[in-house]
């Protein structure tokens, strides 16, 4: 069981999974953002009632939620990678973890962008020093941080372990900073922004967020794989494969 | 189709959030295929090199001796 | 004592040796040769566990290095390109730390004795910013003197010393493996010992392979 | 083991006395960010009131942040570093006994700087009590978490810069309740115990996870 494990913890023998992964995730995301953007803007209500009626640009939460969902869900698959990399020593793991960083920033990026344009007509300002809005700026210097150092690292394997270390400081930390900033009076700890709960929305309003929340999620595969790809490329291009993959195998470097 | 583009005259907003999040999830795709021609064409032109002198010397750049 | 078991390491992305096999039993001193990016510096940082190596085992007294960590770093003293000496202490202090380090306990008039053997003596209570390149060198090498480690790494020792102060190394090193301790060292000097055995070992590709491999030949 | 510790706080110690400059600077940068924030601001006594807890805990941040580069960099540089991490004893403990020094010579001082900073900005005695105690806790937190940037960033070029980029925003939790503690007690008699308990939980946390961090990060630093 183990063995077989290992076998595909190469990235040798992940390459050619993943270019064939690529399409499968590309076309089923492209489906599902699709399906939700055609639901999101013509089967829904234009009004969002309930306590706190809101008009047509409710609909940012098509793209709002699950790209938030996305860039949190992301930095724990970023951290899980990066934790499985140190404990293992697997130099595929830290492949996935810095190929799945720059989907995580955009879709944090996307989150934050998304929130301040939903904000200026429901709050009447682009921005407000809301725990959430606020924790996801941190998450997003998080992703930066980690792109970061690991591109000013030279030696590669170097730059995996510390990057990876980093990412578990954040993600012990980040639980930390949110509370600190949900709460920053410890005598009067009452939550500041509005509880939304999945059962009070409209079924419609659901079935577009999952579906695109759905869609983010394999176009994050789709993305990952394909910058997986690349890295692996880059990083083994000294090795014997890479040259056969591209040329052919040739008899006489089988020195390699 | 006018009202649909107007979105209760929140067409700034509304479209301002989907086109930003479309906006940069092609732009990733795009750069990403960029990126992945670039890497092939570089394997490519490696391999070529190498194919073009059956004994190739020692990596080409003698790494300089790690310190510390 | 020193056991290496198919060992292969990398820098960056480019291997650097593999399949790397030799034993080093007590009482021998063991020559790493090989030419710039041959990988000596490496396969001695993997030795002292600073450096993870890619594959293969490193075992001290039959137990993985990994494992034994601390016990093993006890039995280690390393001695890299850098002195591994605080300028704005003096050669005193520098060395009183370095002894606390290693859980010696060495009083000062030891220390002091192991400096005047090296030829440092009146320079002892001076920064060492002070003194030149081969004297803080020197300070460097009367941590040979002061140790009890039984393994002995040195990357390039020789380098920046003078004729006396590298009959005086050799004479150390001629010591220590005489004492029945072992020692691992790169550098183009050879040493003469008056007991013991000496191996060499050569890293480095031969012209047409791709992969360099290590050969360990017992002289 | 006690011994070891006290050897290297102590060495780290001799080392800074013998170049007190880069301590003193450290502490001229803590003055002179405080004492800027009028001249922009403007000298209005409630809005310094309302803005001092803030200002001089974001300047503690940026102050201990700049000595945090040297933490770990001189020792880097001429090879004690690697000595230290074969020296066959706990490099957690080894990292914790380098921190203390780190506190010891950038956040002691700015706790006893502090009431001298507090007076620029009007604050009441009181305020300045809590100010210090504040300080006093929460500063040995931003050496603790710095440490673990400063070995991960070493030796690469342009690390200040990254280091700060990584550690800034851990340091949030501190800035929120070392200054709100302050804050508080400016505007009421309100109770400061609950801030306090956290920042000592911080403290703690801080003190068991940070140098086993610092110590992996210094591990794969010099790999």
């Amino acid at each position: 069981m183990t063995i077989n494990w290992f076998k595909y913890a190469s990235p040798a023998a992940f390459y050619p999974i993943a270019g064939r992964l690529v399409p499968v995730f590309s076309i089923a995301a492209l489906g599902l953002v699709l399906f939700s953007l055609y639901w999101g803007f013509f089967e829904t209500p234009e009004r969002l009632g309930g306590s706190n009626p809101q008009k047509e640009y409710y609909r940012i939460i098509f793209v709002h939620v699950p790209s938030a969902w996305m860039s949190m869900w992301l930095y724990l698959v970023l951290a899980a990678w990066s934790g499985i990399g140190l404990v293992f020593n697997t130099r595929l793991s830290f492949m996935m973890a810095n190929a799945i960083a720059p989907t995580g920033a955009i879709f944090t990026f996307i989150a934050l962008w998304t929130g301040a344009f939903w904000g200026r007509p429901s709050w009447g300002t682009y921005w407000d020093w809301d725990p959430r809005l606020t924790s996801e700026l941190i998450l997003f210097f998080m992703y930066i941080g980690f792109m970061a150092l690991h591109s000013a690292i030279d030696d590669s394997r170097r730059a995996d372990r510390a990057a990876a270390l980093l990412a578990i400081v954040g993600l012990v930390m980040l639980p930390v900073i949110y509370w600190s900033i949900n709460c920053p009076d410890p005598n009067n700890c009452a939550a500041l922004h509005q509880r939304s709960s999945l059962t009070q929305i409209e079924s419609n309003i659901l079935t577009a967020m999952l579906t695109m929340t759905l869609g983010f999620w394999l176009y994050s595969f789709a993305t990952a794989f394909a910058r997986l790809q690349g890295i692996i490329l880059t990083r083994e291009l000294e090795s014997a494969w890479v040259r056969d993959m591209v040329s052919g195998p040739t008899p006489a470097a089988s020195g390699g | 189709m006018i009202e649909f583009f107007n979105q209760g005259g929140y067409a700034f907003f509304v479209w301002g959030a989907f086109g930003m999040t479309f906006l940069l999830l092609i732009a990733e795709i795009l750069l990403l295929r960029q990126s992945r021609r670039t890497i092939l064409t570089r394997v490519g032109r490696l391999a070529r090199l190498r194919a073009q002198q059956p004994q190739p010397a020692e990596p080409a750049s003698p790494q300089p001796e790690h310190q510390t | 004592m020193l056991e290496v078991k198919d060992l292969s390491c990398r820098r960056g992305d480019r291997l650097l040796f593999s399949g790397l096999s030799f034993s080093l039993p007590a009482s021998t001193l063991m020559h790493v040769r090989g030419r710039n990016g041959s990988g000596k510096t490496t396969l001695l940082r993997a030795l002292c566990g600073l450096l993870h190596p890619d594959d293969g085992d490193i075992l001290w007294r039959g137990e993985s290095i990994r494992e034994l960590s601390d016990d093993y770093n006890r039995d280690l003293l390393y001695f890299g390109h850098l002195n591994g000496i605080k300028a704005d202490l003096t050669g005193i202090e520098n060395l009183r730390v370095a002894a606390t380090l290693d859980d010696d306990r060495i009083d000062d008039e030891e220390i002091r004795g192991a400096l005047e053997r090296i030829g440092l003596m009146g320079f002892e209570d001076l920064p060492t910013r002070m003194l030149s390149q081969g004297q803080k060198k020197r300070v460097a090498l009367a941590r040979l003197m002061l140790s009890r480690a039984p393994l002995w790494i040195l990357d390039e020792p020789f380098t920046a010393l003078d004729t006396d102060a590298v009959a005086q190394l050799e004479a150390l090193i001629a010591a220590h493996v005489a004492d029945g301790g072992s020692a691992v060292l790169t550098t183009h000097q050879e040493v003469a010992l008056t007991r013991g055995e000496i191996r060499r070992l050569d890293l480095g590709a031969r012209p047409g392979t791709t992969t360099p491999v290590g050969a360990a030949a017992a002289a | 083991m006690f011994q070891v510790f006290l050897c290297i706080l102590k060495r780290d110690l001799t080392l800074a006395l013998r170049r007190r400059t880069d301590v003193l600077t450290t502490l001229f940068f803590f003055v002179i960010v405080v004492s800027l924030f009028p001249l922009g601001v403007g000298s209005e006594r409630e809005l310094l009131r309302l803005l001092g807890p803030g200002v001089v805990w974001v300047a503690a941040l940026l102050a201990s942040m700049l000595a945090l580069e040297r933490l770990f960099a001189a020792d880097y540089d001429d090879g004690t570093l690697e000595q230290l991490l074969l020296a066959g004893q706990p490099l957690s403990l080894l990292a914790l006994a380098k921190i203390t020094a780190h506190w010891l010579l950038t956040g002691l001082p700015l706790v006893f700087i502090a009431p001298l900073m507090a007076m620029q900005y009007a604050l009441e005695p009181v305020a300045i009590g809590v100010m210090m105690a504040s300080l006093a806790i929460g500063t040995p937190v931003l050496s603790l978490l710095g440490a673990i940037g400063a070995a991960l960033t070493l030796g690469l070029r342009g690390g200040g810069i990254l280091l700060s980029l990584l550690i800034l925003p851990l340091y949030i939790p501190v800035l929120v309740y070392g200054a709100g503690a302050v804050g508080v007690s400016v505007i009421e008699i309100a109770d400061t115990q609950p801030y306090f308990y956290l920042l000592g939980a911080f403290l703690l946390a801080g003190l068991v996870l940070a140098p086993p961090a610092t110590a992996a990060a210094l591990r794969i630093s010099l790999e």
